[in-house]
């Protein structure tokens, strides 16, 4: 890692803050923050999904929106994802900064045309003519009771289509950092929540903060070994670290949460002081995005690997519903443990 | 049409298992013991005896996340859909399925569905199979009014039309999708214009009325069955509890709404025409209702005590075999 | 309505401009000039150039991949639509979207779609910024009547009715989708029946006769600007050619059903309206058909004089910025 | 490679062919040929997709279908993808095996969630209690002229859906004996053809030949470097291959075919014996199978490896539409062999 780059990363961690003042929000309520502060500075933005008006959203991450800013700007929609999100892009087309809820992001599976073949592409395809600045917020992952239509992570599908960008934050600070910096963005943004973070809690600026987007973030150095990961997976892996700290082991952890484009840079520099990388996220292993991490890192750092580039994530199968499988379908402390202490085998 | 006494009691007694069954669940989620959303009829029973009523042994159900009672209705082992939705072995899909996903092929009982109005095209799949193969089955597809909004369910509706599948196409308006008042999103008054407009018969039925909800599908049945096509139902019901567990269901409706529909309470609304027609209906319905209660309370606490799916059967399944 | 004779002759020029266009690009595929899928418009001119009569500048057309008229009604350059779909540097997009994707925003036109029914939506999303924005801009969508199968299509019909957006929805009903003739995949008559049931008003229109597709886009122009939500537009027409460029358009319809419309060819049919009007219209046609020739063989041969892009370009526009 | 393995996949390529009698088909009439034999062997398979039966499809692959076996068995659908692919699903879990034609895979996208949500999973989420033996054949991929939305490459997002099986044949027989198996198979499978491929030709044995699935097929040996491809990219990568041995490289060509489940231990014999590799794909770099097959590689061979497992693959920009872009969007010969000369410097 260059040292100007690390310097910047921590800034937007926590070295930096001590001289910001600082308020405790919920990860819920830090998306909330970012989407009023940012709907007051900019008139353009829109807020369109179902039951995100009148009632603030399933997971309240909406509240009092609707009440502040009117129905015009906060729009409660019918259960049409492929028609609302449509019409997101056709608005982003023409002047407003909409941002779209999906409820699930398994139900991205009933809009996939319009983010795949619509959002990602229509600024490409007429040279330039038109941008499509839209915001697809969405949460994902698995929950205890979370059954297979809803507990998916699709990060990999949309970090694979070329003009979406993907981002995924894992505190509050960095959910709203981050949010503020995909809505000033020009390009479609594939925002990526995860229902068991809403209701975790942490330190946020009280002044303007946008974390730029393209950034992975250096949360924990360390000399042994890389854990790239992000989300809701991180607050495993840094359980992880510091069991591995009491072992001896001396873990860097990387909060990948830009996910493409990848910060190809952070990573590649974190694992040519470490010799070692392990990539830790829910989403399933096969073709998951471990896979394009690993590859990446393997093909531009290949001399600098003691060992393979390890992959600790969901197994490869629907979620199931059954609590009782949980411990074996996901990525656990345990796993992390485990995979780093092969890879100083 | 003439309804029996035994016939009636029957009825009762399954619509009072689906709530009992259900106010359960809700206790157990409550307790921590049921994990994740459940998604409850209470209100709504009479739409799912009413229609099970309709149908022969032979017939299929593709119903949503909001389908215990449909499951039930059915036939299904209120045990092993207690074992299901606790996450056991013993549950209906070995624990892989949970409350969304109650399924009982044996019942009759297809993969219930928790994406809005999949289930449309899935029924009208099913619907062909029927008559491809030559059986006399015909499809119960139900789903709720929100469903109608989704592109997914008018594709559906014009497949089963052109192709004049044996389908129901059983309609629950609750008035309510989530937290959305139903006529908040769509212009003017019909659902049901819609589905006419791809040229499908429709009727309403009062959802309330288990009567009318089974003579209301007997006729659809038939005509399905005569090879008449696809048919519209829609029922006019209500849910008494909110969405699902976490939602009290009082943020977007008024109290006095809520009244208004609990006032015909399904149960109630059957348990007065009983009285009607004979004299000891009360002391028969309590037995019965103990009776109910006893064996559900049974049925739980065999659930309960039932083992935890063991790690190996996590992968098996995914796929059929190994090598195809 | 009065037609004036310069207006009247407006409209066939760019009706002839649209046809010659058309058959210029199907020899340059046939050369193997332009690649790839090209879907003319040939003998549904009337539509495009009908509903562009009823637009004002600051209007928004959303179309398909068959929506070569409706771009060059707008008054596009059809030498940078030449360039554009023999992949040049100068065209429309600098070679990026080609014949699907012509998209000329400085004369209202966005980029149009080749999957079907997905511009309905974004048609949508148009008219609520255009709204939300104070803008007096209606937008025009057009699209095939095979669309109205697809999901996609009623979620945004939904969503325009209950916002009362400003869109026109123009269907082009040619009788087909690719080689499916458009009454057998629908039961009844009626496409029409199906937007109504969403709370839109909708107008039929003869789609061979300029003038009437004018009049009728102009009423339901009026209507949505000044508020009054979406219309729906029923244009009956038909494409003279083939799907595409390699669809001879023979197998699956007959010659004489072919001819029949041809005999109602909307050039023929405006040059007769004209002959009716004026005396030495021959001559006067003779001579815009003859300066719109030159003028586009001018237009392509400028087209294929033009360098291709660049290999930099490609990796150019994927993103706005490297850093937002 | 087990010796054994060797064998085997080489009786399914050419070597063993030789007893066999032989008919030259092009890719499309083998596909054709399939669907004609299975239906005629079991009835209860159906076809279901756009233009397919009077018409017999815009690719001319269903030509004569339904003249033979009937518009129940061969049925023309309105444009509705999600409709008609649910519709398949539900009759795959009663007893049918219908064969649904996406006409473009582009066009999946309308129809997502019958593919991620429903075909994928109903089968795990019932406890076994139903299966879906359900085929979605469709194709794929670039061709010139073609424009963004209609020459992408899904298989990266298919592949990485637990409970779908992906495969794509390169050469007729393959397309033939492979979709035989689909056919046969249980579970859903995504068939994967290539619009470039249809045209082609090639021998295809006259008798029975059911091509298993979840096999890789060893289609040249060499000793320096192993070539990982598929579809239409395997004769580019042929041709890359003979330039190679012209300048005294000795490439081994593996068609990778089965995407997912991949052949694992098929590409780790190869690797482990040559040392080296490319992935050759069509679909975008970033996340593509070959970021799968790298991670694999290393993770599973990282002592056998000399050098970073490679990947050459299309940019990662939506396809733009002018030929002039083509060889510089996609891999072409020249690629693959400078991409070889690097691994091997
Ligand atoms: C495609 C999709 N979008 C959104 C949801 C979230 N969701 C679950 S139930 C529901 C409301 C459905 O309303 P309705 O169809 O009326 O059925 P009800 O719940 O009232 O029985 C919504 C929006 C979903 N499951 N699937
Ligand atoms: C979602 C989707 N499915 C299928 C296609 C292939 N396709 C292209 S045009 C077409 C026919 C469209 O018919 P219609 O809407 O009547 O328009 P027309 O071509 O007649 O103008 C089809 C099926 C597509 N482009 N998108
Ligand atoms: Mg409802
Ligand atoms: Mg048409």
């Amino acid at each position: 890692m260059h040292p100007s780059r690390l310097n910047e990363t921590a800034g937007q961690g926590s070295t930096a803050a001590s001289s910001q003042e600082m308020r405790e929000l919920s990860y819920a309520q830090a998306i909330n923050v970012a989407l009023a502060e940012e709907m007051e500075r900019d008139e353009r933005i829109i807020l369109l999904g179902e039951d995100i008006g009148a009632y603030g959203g399933v997971f309240r991450v909406t509240q009092g929106l609707q009440e502040r800013f009117g129905t015009h700007r906060v729009l409660d929609t019918p259960i049409s994802e492929a028609g609302f999100l449509g019409c997101a892009v056709g608005a982003a087309m023409c002047g407003l900064r909409p941002v779209v809820e999906i409820m699930y992001v398994d139900f991205t599976g009933v809009a996939m045309d319009q983010i795949i073949n619509q959002a990602a592409k229509l600024a490409y395809v007429s040279g330039g003519q038109v941008r499509v600045p839209l915001v697809i917020r969405t949460q994902q992952g698995a929950r205890p009771g979370a059954a297979a239509q809803h507990a998916q992570c699709f990060e990999a599908i949309f970090a694979h289509i070329p003009g979406l960008r993907v981002v995924t934050p894992a505190t509050p600070r960095d959910a709203r950092g981050l949010l503020k910096a995909a809505i000033r963005c020009d390009d479609p943004v594939v925002f990526l929540e995860h229902k068991l973070l809403y209701s975790t809690t942490g330190l946020v600026p009280l002044a303007e903060e946008v974390i730029p987007l393209g950034r992975a973030s250096l949360v924990r150095s360390g000399k042994d070994v890389s854990l790239f990961s992000y989300a809701a997976m991180l607050p495993v892996v840094m359980e992880a670290a510091d069991r591995l700290a009491e072992m001896g082991v001396s873990a860097e952890v990387v909060d990948v949460r830009s996910l493409a484009p990848l910060d190809e840079e952070t990573l590649l520099s974190s694992i040519r002081r470490t010799n070692r990388a392990l990539i830790v996220h829910e989403a399933w292993r096969r073709g998951g995005l471990g896979a394009e991490i690993a590859a990446l890192l393997q093909e531009r750092a290949f001399d600098y690997l003691d060992a393979p580039v390890a992959r600790v994530a969901a197994c490869d199968v629907p979620k199931p519903f059954s609590p009782a499988f949980d411990a074996f379908y996901l990525p656990t402390v345990e796993k992390v443990v485990q995979a780093v202490l092969t890879l100083l085998r | 049409m003439q309804w029996s006494v035994e016939k009636l009691l029957k009825l009762y007694r399954l619509m009072f298992l689906i709530r009992t069954f259900e106010e359960r669940c809700l206790r157990l989620s409550y307790q921590g013991q049921i994990a994740g959303s459940i998604h409850l009829c209470v209100g709504q029973e009479a739409v799912a005896v009413g229609a099970a009523e309709a149908l022969q042994e032979e017939d299929l159900t593709v119903t949503t996340y909001r389908g215990h009672g449909h499951v039930l209705a059915r036939g299904v082992d209120p045990y092993r859909a207690f074992a299901e939705m606790l996450g056991r072995r013993s549950g209906l899909c070995g624990g892989k399925g949970g409350s969304m996903h109650l399924t009982a092929v044996a019942q009759g009982v297809l993969p219930p569905n928790s994406i809005v109005a999949a289930g449309l095209p899935i029924a009208t799949g099913v619907a062909l199979a029927q008559r491809y193969l030559r059986r006399t089955s015909v499809v119960l597809c139900t789903f709720g009014e929100g469903a109608l909004n989704q592109g997914a369910a008018h594709e559906a509706l014009n497949l089963a039309a052109i192709w004049d599948l044996p389908v129901i196409f059983l309609c629950e308006n609750n008035g309510y999708a989530e937290m959305t008042p139903a006529y908040s999103m769509i212009k003017g008054e019909s659902f049901a214009a819609r589905v006419r407009a791809y040229g499908i018969a429709t009727y309403e039925v009062d959802g309330m009325d288990v009567c009318a909800v089974a003579e209301g599908t007997m006729q659809a049945v038939e005509q399905a069955r005569a090879g008449q096509g696809p048919i519209f139902i829609e029922a006019r019901t209500y849910r008494f509890l909110g969405h699902y567990q976490a939602d009290p269901g009082t943020a977007y409706r008024s109290a006095e709404e809520v009244q208004r529909w609990r006032a015909r309470d399904p149960l109630k609304l059957l348990r007065a025409r009983l009285c009607e027609q004979q004299v000891d209906t009360e002391r028969m319905l309590t037995a019965l209702e103990e009776e109910v209660k006893a064996y559900l309370e049974e049925c739980e606490r065999r659930a309960l005590a039932d083992p935890w799916p063991e790690a190996e059967v996590l992968t098996e399944g995914v796929y059929a075999s190994i090598q195809a």
